[in-house]
């Protein structure tokens, strides 16, 4: 049953082809496919929303006469009927261009490549020391002493019970404020990276140390371990060499899933730590109905989600090369 | 918000063969059964109003009149508190349920239907999982304007790929289960053999799957609150509580760490109680 | 009207000192770095270190020569001709002059979406290499004003040739002024830092001092997190922070720091009234909701005083000095039995279950739409509750609804909504009339400001007078005549006076406010030891 | 590999005369159960000797081989009056002191070959692992992996080396277990049921090269059920029961006169030994009420296949499971299919069921189409076969109690709602099981009780044919025997024809009146059983039957040869 739960993601198509060149065809179709779904399901999203793009368009402009707003629909074509707009901006997808922002007034690539550094570096670095973490725990306490291990699971479960943005605030005030070993804010170096990555990896450190001790837990009491140790292995070893690998298969499926949520978590983050980064623009974008900058960031994290998860899939069987046959 | 989004998935270690619950499960439960009784009639347990602001006596620290002391408006936080656990807790329900329900749905069909609409039932769930959840849950508020009922169906909905990914692959284990040929081999027909035997099969660790989701549907719900998209104010939902709460946290310590102890206490109840559910489910299916 | 900073004691016992850098935490990041794009009050705070205007305004409300050493008006208000300063060179080198000042005032004929756009100018013409003449298409009196903000920032000609508008918006390296200080460094989305222009030596007569600026460079961090700033503040983190939320000034104050506080020009935090639909369009249950609303008790808890009531819908700072109505103080307020008796007059002399004023078997019910994110400032999210919780005493039930900002103005414009709150800061008397008059009402496109979708004639043909008339004085009179109306009517209820609460470490010194009463340059900033 | 053999002489010369490993009163107790896995045991084991473990699953023959090493299992606690090995007192080691008694001094090829290796890791890192802390180059590793990997007979040792686990075939896969528990070159081998789940070809392969273990100096421990499998190597063979030591000896006169009537009944079950008619188990029989369908048989034959070819895709291309296989079944006969593991005996049952389709060839079920129909046509005459598999457990819904398992199945025949729990009890009555169990899940069923509860489920729809695909292989053989006769019993007294799949030719030729002997998807000699199994025609065939192990025919009574004839 667990197996099922953890096992890599079953993919329809391209399993069933043998050969490399048919299932990078198939992949990349897959990937145009779900691009292409992506941006259509938040373009109708989108355009159901309440509110004029315009509004925020003229925001603030005092006084602005009706011909202005029909020059400013023109200019973005607005004016259009939905389905043209909707055709154009699929042939602007197709050429690669994702559009300009309306409130920053510059190409949405642009917008999310710059920003794109500062989520990177700080999900990256999260999902860093959550591994390191999460694999030291499970390490220490699976199958041993009882006292650890309900310990990491108490760990565990505050991790994952405390509201990321509530601990940012009390780490900030602990680490920040009361003693300043950290900057509080800002992108300035690694010393301004270590308190939203600690408190993003928080969860995720809940999440897969539990992943990680129940299924080492699982693999301890598969039979090849008690060969293992009638070798004279030490126990250390048997878990480092052995069984950690075993659970690494869930652990890299769920840190597929947790893709989604890591730009979730860094849109929090990244307000509160004021640090740049795409989840604040994305989750900025929204309200202020600034549709091509939404628009892009679906887009592109769902090109993010389909890399990813081509590269895990071509992962896998390196981990488990009982899947390499599994695939053909 | 973020990791715990996605229920862990978690195996069970054989040694632990879950029976009775242990003193901690029962101590979970006890607070969800209280949190339960709590949400339904906050009433009983205080006098005060949670909406009604008293600016005079604002900012007090706990006392024997305001048991957690008031906020900025002068409420009375232990009442909030307890009108919150409603909110929050029908939050995790409801949007639970709704992720089940349509995760259920897509997940049998696709998981049994072959071909075609499995491939475009899988892709729409990729799709959905490839859409990150925040901006879904935002654009999905915004559609549907604010207020509670907006963020259970956004968080909802967030959740069905999840779950329908589990279900489809259950119901692709299940049917391809000696059992389920032994029930064709007995010359059933299909639709008897999958409301019989598929279906009920493969509903077993998404259920359980579902009660560690109501935790986090919380958590994620009080995220939302943090970006100004959940709960409306005055609601006395924890998440917007806390949210509302940081900025005198140094002034009024307690107006935050009530509704965030609450938050965490009940998420920590919902996943101990569902984590000893799932582990009893595993070992009842496979002990021996 | 002073603007000086009310709670800090002038620092001129001491000498300036030269040299330091200032951290100053802001509140938000500009979404666009070009102040003619969004007219943000935040924005101006910085771009008014970098960029010099065509004029400059001084705390009075009068303005001063800048960029120009003087200019004239002809006498029907539409032909502007400026004599412009010689000596000025931008940060990239190249000189400043008239054909440089016509890049920039053209800009709005050009650009599409230009918060410039509706200053009506006609044409631009370089009559000399320091004169410039500017056509007007109708009277603004507004005019000079919109010159001396950095809402019209004077850029390099440079820049403006070879950089699209969009590039301008994103990109603050690219706000290359005349100003004070210039651009450093720019991490979007954390910080920009300012370093002082050596070369600065064309100060207006509205600064403290003349030649450059005194710091070396000046950081500005952007931080949402309230708590953050103060936090940062408190710890020595940062020199300066914006937004200190009232409640929290002792905090700041007793960790030693020092509070600034400065007033708003403009309009007050107010509360406009829908009259065109059940139950405001009655003028009584008009009058009763202000009335039942103890305004003063009310900013005493949100605000723990801080905020001072305001009386009419023109802030006592707004230029032209004279335009807020004095007489009007005290002419209304609190009085719970005059709203009951007006509230059985009108009709609605049941009271229900609940304890809600019944008419005709309905609820005296009260729809409040707000804007989800203005809500935030000031914590008028907490007043606003506890107004809503405050009026059921006299039977109101008030229902608080949510919009974010893009919808909000199209929802107003339904027209279902019994109440919308707003404020408006702006250093001229205008912006504190055009949120009641037709041609701000939402249906009517436009900027759609007017909440309470007014059509009043009275304060219509007022609005002309105080938009053309170049004569301060009848601009003052219409003022007056509006403000009045506007109280008589129950149209719409001030509530306070905003203000500008900044943080600072004692070591702090100069710090200044402009006309709008936000942050203005750093320019006379310096730091001590 | 040279190395190998010089220290194993040497070691041979000085350890012949002491015991290596000297075991007394040893006892193992798990908390929570009230009785000891292990009690009283005791033995001792010298260099070049072999001492066999032998007993039913769970008698404790694991455990007390396993507690030599510390691994006895999680909690164990293991007392004994001496517990030694060469001079070491193992109740006093703790912790890190096993690490030098394991893999060096006492090596252990553990049970369940095929999941005994680290499935992630490459065979030859494995063997490696077991040379610990090995002086030498990589290179010089490597070497040595492959001399070990050759030594236990492993061909073209270079490339396994580089291949996981489940590139190899079990007998491959038992093999680098078994060079990996060598690698340390231990005085003693633990070898835990080493061939259970190997072909009868393969198991006689490590058969032979645990003797030469044994032969150049190690002492080796043999944990199986299988008393025949021991007797060749065994110097000394211990019967376990429920965790005592029932009987030991040497295998010349226990396994000839057995003493103790367990031991008797383990020899008696063994089916290789009983022709067919005779009863294994002491049970006795079971009567069945003869419930036959209105109308007669309308064929001969029960069962008729046709040239049937199957072929799966594969990586490169496909993989030809049946290419040309024809058989009859006729009626009221079992018809054996024997073959080694991948032969295509179950594919053949898919397609015979209804399972699969078969790509070429027909099927006949009473003389009428069977095979290539449309499902809905085919439901209706569904119930004539069933099925019994190897793995009872998996067939039945985990969430029906025996009653809601009997109780569908009952209803598929019409019968009213109020008839079916009198049925489900007759049903349960007839494969010796009490109405009782119907309030249990088959996770609450022991294996033999739950193998019955499938027969009974097969039952139920009174078919006219039993698919059996090795129903008895996952069961105890004193278990193993009470199925067996049950089905005897059920075709005699029903009439009911049974397609019997199994790989232990014993079982087939106990009960097959016809085999059918398969080979690489095609048949490669078919008959009735008495001419196939006792003189075979094909090679292929013989080598089968001469890889089967058999007790030593000292005893005129027990050498097949010299049973009388019977007829079916
Ligand atoms: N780790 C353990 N914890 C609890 N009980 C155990 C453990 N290991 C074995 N047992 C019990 O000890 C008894 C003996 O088990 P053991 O594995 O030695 O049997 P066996 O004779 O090897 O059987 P098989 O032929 O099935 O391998 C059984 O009842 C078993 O359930
Ligand atoms: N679903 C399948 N897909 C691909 N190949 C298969 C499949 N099922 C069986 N095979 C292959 O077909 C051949 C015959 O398999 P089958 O299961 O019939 O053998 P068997 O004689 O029953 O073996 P065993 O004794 O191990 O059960 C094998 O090579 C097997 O690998
Ligand atoms: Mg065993
Ligand atoms: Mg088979």
């Amino acid at each position: 049953m667990t197996a099922a739960i953890v096992a890599p993601a079953g993919r329809v198509g391209p399993l069933r082809f043998a050969g490399w060149l048919p299932f990078a065809l198939h992949r990349v179709l897959d990937a145009v496919l779900v691009l292409w779904a992506a941006a259509t399901i938040a373009f109708i999203a989108l355009k159901l929303i309440p509110g004029d793009p315009l509004d925020s368009l003229l925001a603030g402009v005092l006084d602005a006469p009706p011909e202005l707003r029909a020059q400013v629909a023109a200019h973005y074509g607005l004016d259009q009927p939905v389905f043209v707009q909707y055709l154009n901006y699929l042939a602007q997808l197709a050429r690669g261009d994702l559009g300009t922002s309306y409130q920053r007034a510059a190409p949405v690539s642009e917008i999310i490549f710059s920003e794109l550094g500062g989520t990177v570096e700080l999900t990256v670095t999260a999902l860093a020391i959550a591994g390191a973490v999460a694999i030291g725990l499970a390490l220490l306490t699976s199958g041993r002493n009882r006292a650890a291990r309900w310990a990491a699971q108490a760990i565990e479960l505050v991790a994952i019970s405390v509201p990321s943005f509530w601990l940012g605030i009390l780490l900030m005030n602990l680490l920040s404020f009361t003693f300043p070993v950290f900057p509080a804010f800002g992108a300035n170096g690694p010393a301004s990276l270590v308190l939203p990555a600690v408190t993003l990896a928080f969860p995720l450190i809940g999440v897969l140390s539990q992943v990680l001790r129940e299924r080492m837990e699982y693999t301890l009491h598969e039979p090849f371990v008690t060969t293992v140790l009638a070798r004279g292995v030490s126990e250390g070893t048997l878990r480092s060499r052995h069984v950690l690998r075993h659970a690494a298969i869930p652990a890299l499926t769920l840190s597929t899933l947790i893709l989604g949520s890591l730009l979730s978590g860094a849109a929090v983050l990244e307000t509160l730590f004021a640090r740049p980064g795409l989840g604040r623009i994305a989750v900025a974008a929204v309200a202020d109905r600034d549709i091509p900058v939404v628009l892009g960031t679906v887009v592109f994290a769902a090109l993010v989600f389909v890399v990813v998860n081509t590269l895990v899939d071509l992962v896998y069987p390196l981990l488990d090369p009982r899947l390499r046959e599994a695939r053909r | 918000m973020t990791a715990s989004a996605i229920a862990a998935p978690v195996g069970t270690s054989a040694s632990r063969r879950a029976g009775l619950p242990g003193p901690g499960v029962l101590l979970a439960m006890a607070v969800l059964a209280a949190l339960l009784v709590v949400g339904i009639a906050p009433g009983l347990f205080t006098g005060y109003d949670p909406l009604q602001a008293s600016p005079a006596s604002a900012l007090q620290a706990p006392s024997a009149v305001h048991l957690f002391g008031t906020d900025q408006l002068g409420r009375d936080v232990f009442s909030r508190v307890l009108h919150g656990a409603g909110y929050s807790l029908s939050l995790g329900l409801f949007a639970t349920a709704i992720g089940l329900l349509g995760g259920i749905l897509l997940g049998v069909a696709a998981g049994y239907s072959r071909g075609i609409a499995d491939r475009v039932i899988s892709r729409l769930l990729d799709i959905l999982l490839a859409f990150p959840e925040v901006l879904l849950a935002l654009i999905l508020i915004t559609v549907l304007g604010p207020g509670m009922s907006s963020v259970i169906w956004a968080v909802g909905i967030g959740r069905i790929p999840g779950a329908a990914r589990l279900v489809r692959s259950q119901v692709l284990q299940v049917r391809r289960s000696s059992y389920v040929s032994s029930a064709t081999g007995l010359g059933l027909p299909p639709l008897t053999v999958i409301a019989r035997h598929v279906v009920p099969n493969s509903l077993g660790p998404v259920l359980v799957n579902s009660v560690l989701g109501v935790g986090v549907c919380i958590i994620f719900g009080a995220s939302l609150s943090f970006l100004g998209l959940g709960a409306v104010p005055p609601t006395p939902e924890w998440g917007l509580m806390l949210s509302e709460a940081r900025q005198y946290l140094s002034l009024a310590p307690w107006i935050s760490i009530w509704p965030g102890l609450f938050i965490t206490l009940t998420v920590v109840s919902v996943t101990v109680t569902g984590r000893w559910w799932q582990q009893r489910a595993i070992s009842r299916r496979s002990s021996l | 009207a002073s603007a000086a900073p009310s709670s800090k004691p002038a620092s001129s016992a001491e000498e300036p000192v030269e040299g330091g850098t200032l951290t100053y935490l802001a509140n938000t990041e500009p979404g666009t770095w070009d102040g003619q794009k969004v007219p943000s009050l935040n924005l101006n705070s910085l771009n008014s270190s970098i960029f010099d205007t065509v004029v400059a305004q001084a705390s009075d409300g009068t303005y001063k020569p800048d960029l120009a050493k003087s200019w004239k008006v002809s006498d029907d208000g539409l032909v502007y001709t400026f004599e412009l300063r010689d000596d000025v060179t931008f940060h990239d080198g190249t000189p400043f002059d008239a054909a440089v000042l016509k890049q920039n005032l053209d800009r709005p004929l050009n650009e599409v979406g230009l918060a410039t756009a509706g200053n009506a100018i006609a044409s631009t013409e370089v009559t000399g290499e320091y004169e410039l003449t500017v056509t007007l298409s109708r009277p603004n009196a507004a005019f000079i004003h919109a010159l001396s903000t950095p809402h019209w920032p004077i850029y390099s000609g440079k820049v403006l040739s070879e950089h699209t508008p969009a590039e301008l918006g994103a990109d603050p390296t690219l706000s290359i002024g005349t100003g004070p200080f210039r651009v450093k460094e720019y991490v979007k989305g954390s910080k920009l830092v300012l370093e002082r222009n050596p070369d600065y030596a064309w100060a207006p007569e509205t600064a403290a001092h003349q030649g450059p600026a005194y710091l070396d460079e000046v950081v500005v961090q952007f931080v949402p997190e309230t708590q953050a700033r103060i936090g940062a503040l408190n710890s020595k983190q940062a020199d300066a922070i914006d937004q200190v939320p009232p409640l929290n000034i002792p905090e700041v104050e007793g960790a030693g720091n020092v509070v600034l506080q400065k007033d708003n020009t403009g309009t007050p935090y107010y509360l406009a009234l829908n009259a065109n639909i059940a139950p405001f369009d009655d003028r009584n249950v008009r009058l009763a909701f202000r009335d039942a609303i103890d305004i003063d008790s009310l900013l005493k808890s949100v605000y723990g005083g801080v905020y001072s009531r305001a009386w009419t819908t023109t802030l006592p700072d707004t230029p032209p000095v004279g335009a807020y109505d004095e007489s009007l103080e005290k002419s209304w307020g609190y009085d719970l039995d005059k709203a009951q008796k007006l509230l059985d007059e009108a009709g609605w002399d049941e009271v229900d279950a609940d304890g809600y004023r019944v008419k005709d078997g309905k609820r005296l019910h009260i729809d409040w739409y707000y804007d989800s994110l203005y809500v935030q400032t000031d914590q008028r999210q907490q007043l606003g509750e506890a107004i809503a919780s405050s009026l059921k005493e006299a039977g109101f039930e008030v229902e608080r609804i949510p919009f974010d900002t893009a919808s909000f103005t199209a929802a107003i414009a339904k027209n279902e909504h019994n109440l919308a709150d707003a404020s408006r800061g702006y250093a001229d008397v205008g912006t504190s009339v055009s949120p009641f008059t037709s041609s701000a009402d939402p249906r009517k496109g436009g900027n759609g400001i007017n909440y309470g979708l007014l059509n009043d004639d009275v304060i219509d043909a007022q609005y002309v007078t105080v938009q053309t008339d170049s004569d301060p004085d009848a601009r003052i009179e219409a003022a007056k005549v509006v403000q009045a109306r506007i109280l008589d009517e129950g149209y719409a209820i001030p509530l306070y006076i905003p203000q500008k609460i900044v943080g600072t470490s004692p070591s702090v010194h100069g710090w200044t406010f402009d006309a709008v009463g936000y942050t203005d340059s750093f320019y006379d900033a310096w730091l001590s030891e | 590999m040279s190395t190998i053999q010089v220290q194993e002489i040497a070691r041979d010369t000085d350890a012949a005369a002491a015991p290596i490993v000297s075991v007394r009163g040893l006892s193992v107790a798990f908390p929570g159960r009230e009785r000891d896995a292990v009690r009283d045991v005791s033995f001792e084991l010298a260099a070049g000797r072999c001492v066999a473990l032998v007993g039913e699953s769970g008698s404790g023959k694991s455990v007390t081989a396993r507690s030599l090493l510390g691994l006895a299992g999680r909690g164990a606690q293991v007392t004994a009056d001496e517990l030694r090995f060469g001079s070491t007192d193992l109740t006093r080691v703790r912790g890190r002191g096993w690490a030098r008694i394991r893999g060096a001094g006492i090596g252990l090829v553990h049970q369940d070959a095929l999941v005994s290796l680290d499935p992630l890791r490459r065979v030859g890192a494995e063997v490696a692992e077991g040379l610990g802390r090995f002086p030498g180059s990589r290179d010089d590793r490597a070497a040595q992996v492959e001399a070990l990997l050759r030594r236990v007979g492993v061909p073209e040792p270079r490339v396994r080396a580089r291949q996981r686990p489940h590139e190899l075939s079990g007998g491959l896969r038992q093999r680098a277990l078994i060079a990996s528990a060598i690698a340390g070159t231990p005085r003693i081998l633990i070898a835990d049921e080493p061939t259970t789940a190997l072909d009868v070809t393969v198991q006689a392969q490590i058969l032979d090269l645990l003797d030469a273990l044994k032969r150049t100096g190690t002492g080796i421990l043999l944990v199986s059920h299988d008393l025949a499998v021991v007797s060749s190597i065994a110097d000394e063979i211990l019967v376990m029961n429920a965790g005592e030591v029932v009987e030991r000896g040497a295998p010349s006169t226990l396994l000839h006169a057995p003493r103790h009537p367990y031991t008797r009944r383990l020899l008696d079950a063994i089916p290789a030994e009983h022709r067919r008619g005779t009863r294994l188990s002491d049970a006795p029989p079971t009567t069945f009420d003869a419930r036959r369908r209105a109308g007669g048989p309308s064929s001969e034959n029960a069962l008729e296949a046709r040239g049937l070819h199957k072929s799966y895709r594969a990586p490169g291309g496909a993989i030809t499971a049946l290419d040309d296989v024809s058989f009859t079944l006729r009626r009221g006969t079992t018809l054996g299919i024997v073959g080694e593991s991948g032969s295509g005996k179950s594919t053949a049952a898919q397609i015979v069921l209804g399972a699969l389709e078969p790509d070429g060839g027909t099927v006949e079920l009473d003389g009428a189409r069977w095979s290539g129909l449309r499902e809905r046509d085919r439901r209706a005459r569904r119930p004539l076969i069933q099925s019994i598999s190897q793995d009872p457990l998996s067939s039945f819904d985990p969430r029906y109690d025996v009653s809601a398992i009997l109780g569908e199945a009952i209803a598929t025949t019409g019968t009213p709602r109020s008839a079916r729990r009198a049925r489900a009890e007759e049903l349960l009555r007839q494969v010796g099981l009490d109405a009782d169990v119907l309030a249990r899940r088959p996770l609450e069923l022991s294996g033999g009780q739950r193998q019955r509860v499938a027969i009974a489920k097969a039952l139920a729809t009174d078919p006219e044919i039993l698919v059996c695909d090795e129903p008895v292989s996952a069961l105890d053989v004193s278990v193993q025997a009470q199925v067996l006769d049950l089905l005897q019993d059920l075709q005699a007294q029903l009439g009911v024809s049974l397609l019997f799949i199994s790989h232990d030719l014993g079982v087939v030729r106990h009960l097959a009146h016809d085999v059918v002997v398969m080979k690489d998807g095609r048949v490669v000699e078919a008959g009735p059983a008495d001419i196939v199994l006792a003189d075979p025609a094909q090679t292929y065939t013989r080598e089968l039957l001469a890889a089967v192990p058999r007790i030593a025919p000292t005893d005129p009574l027990h050498d097949p040869q010299h049973t009388p004839e019977e007829t079916p």
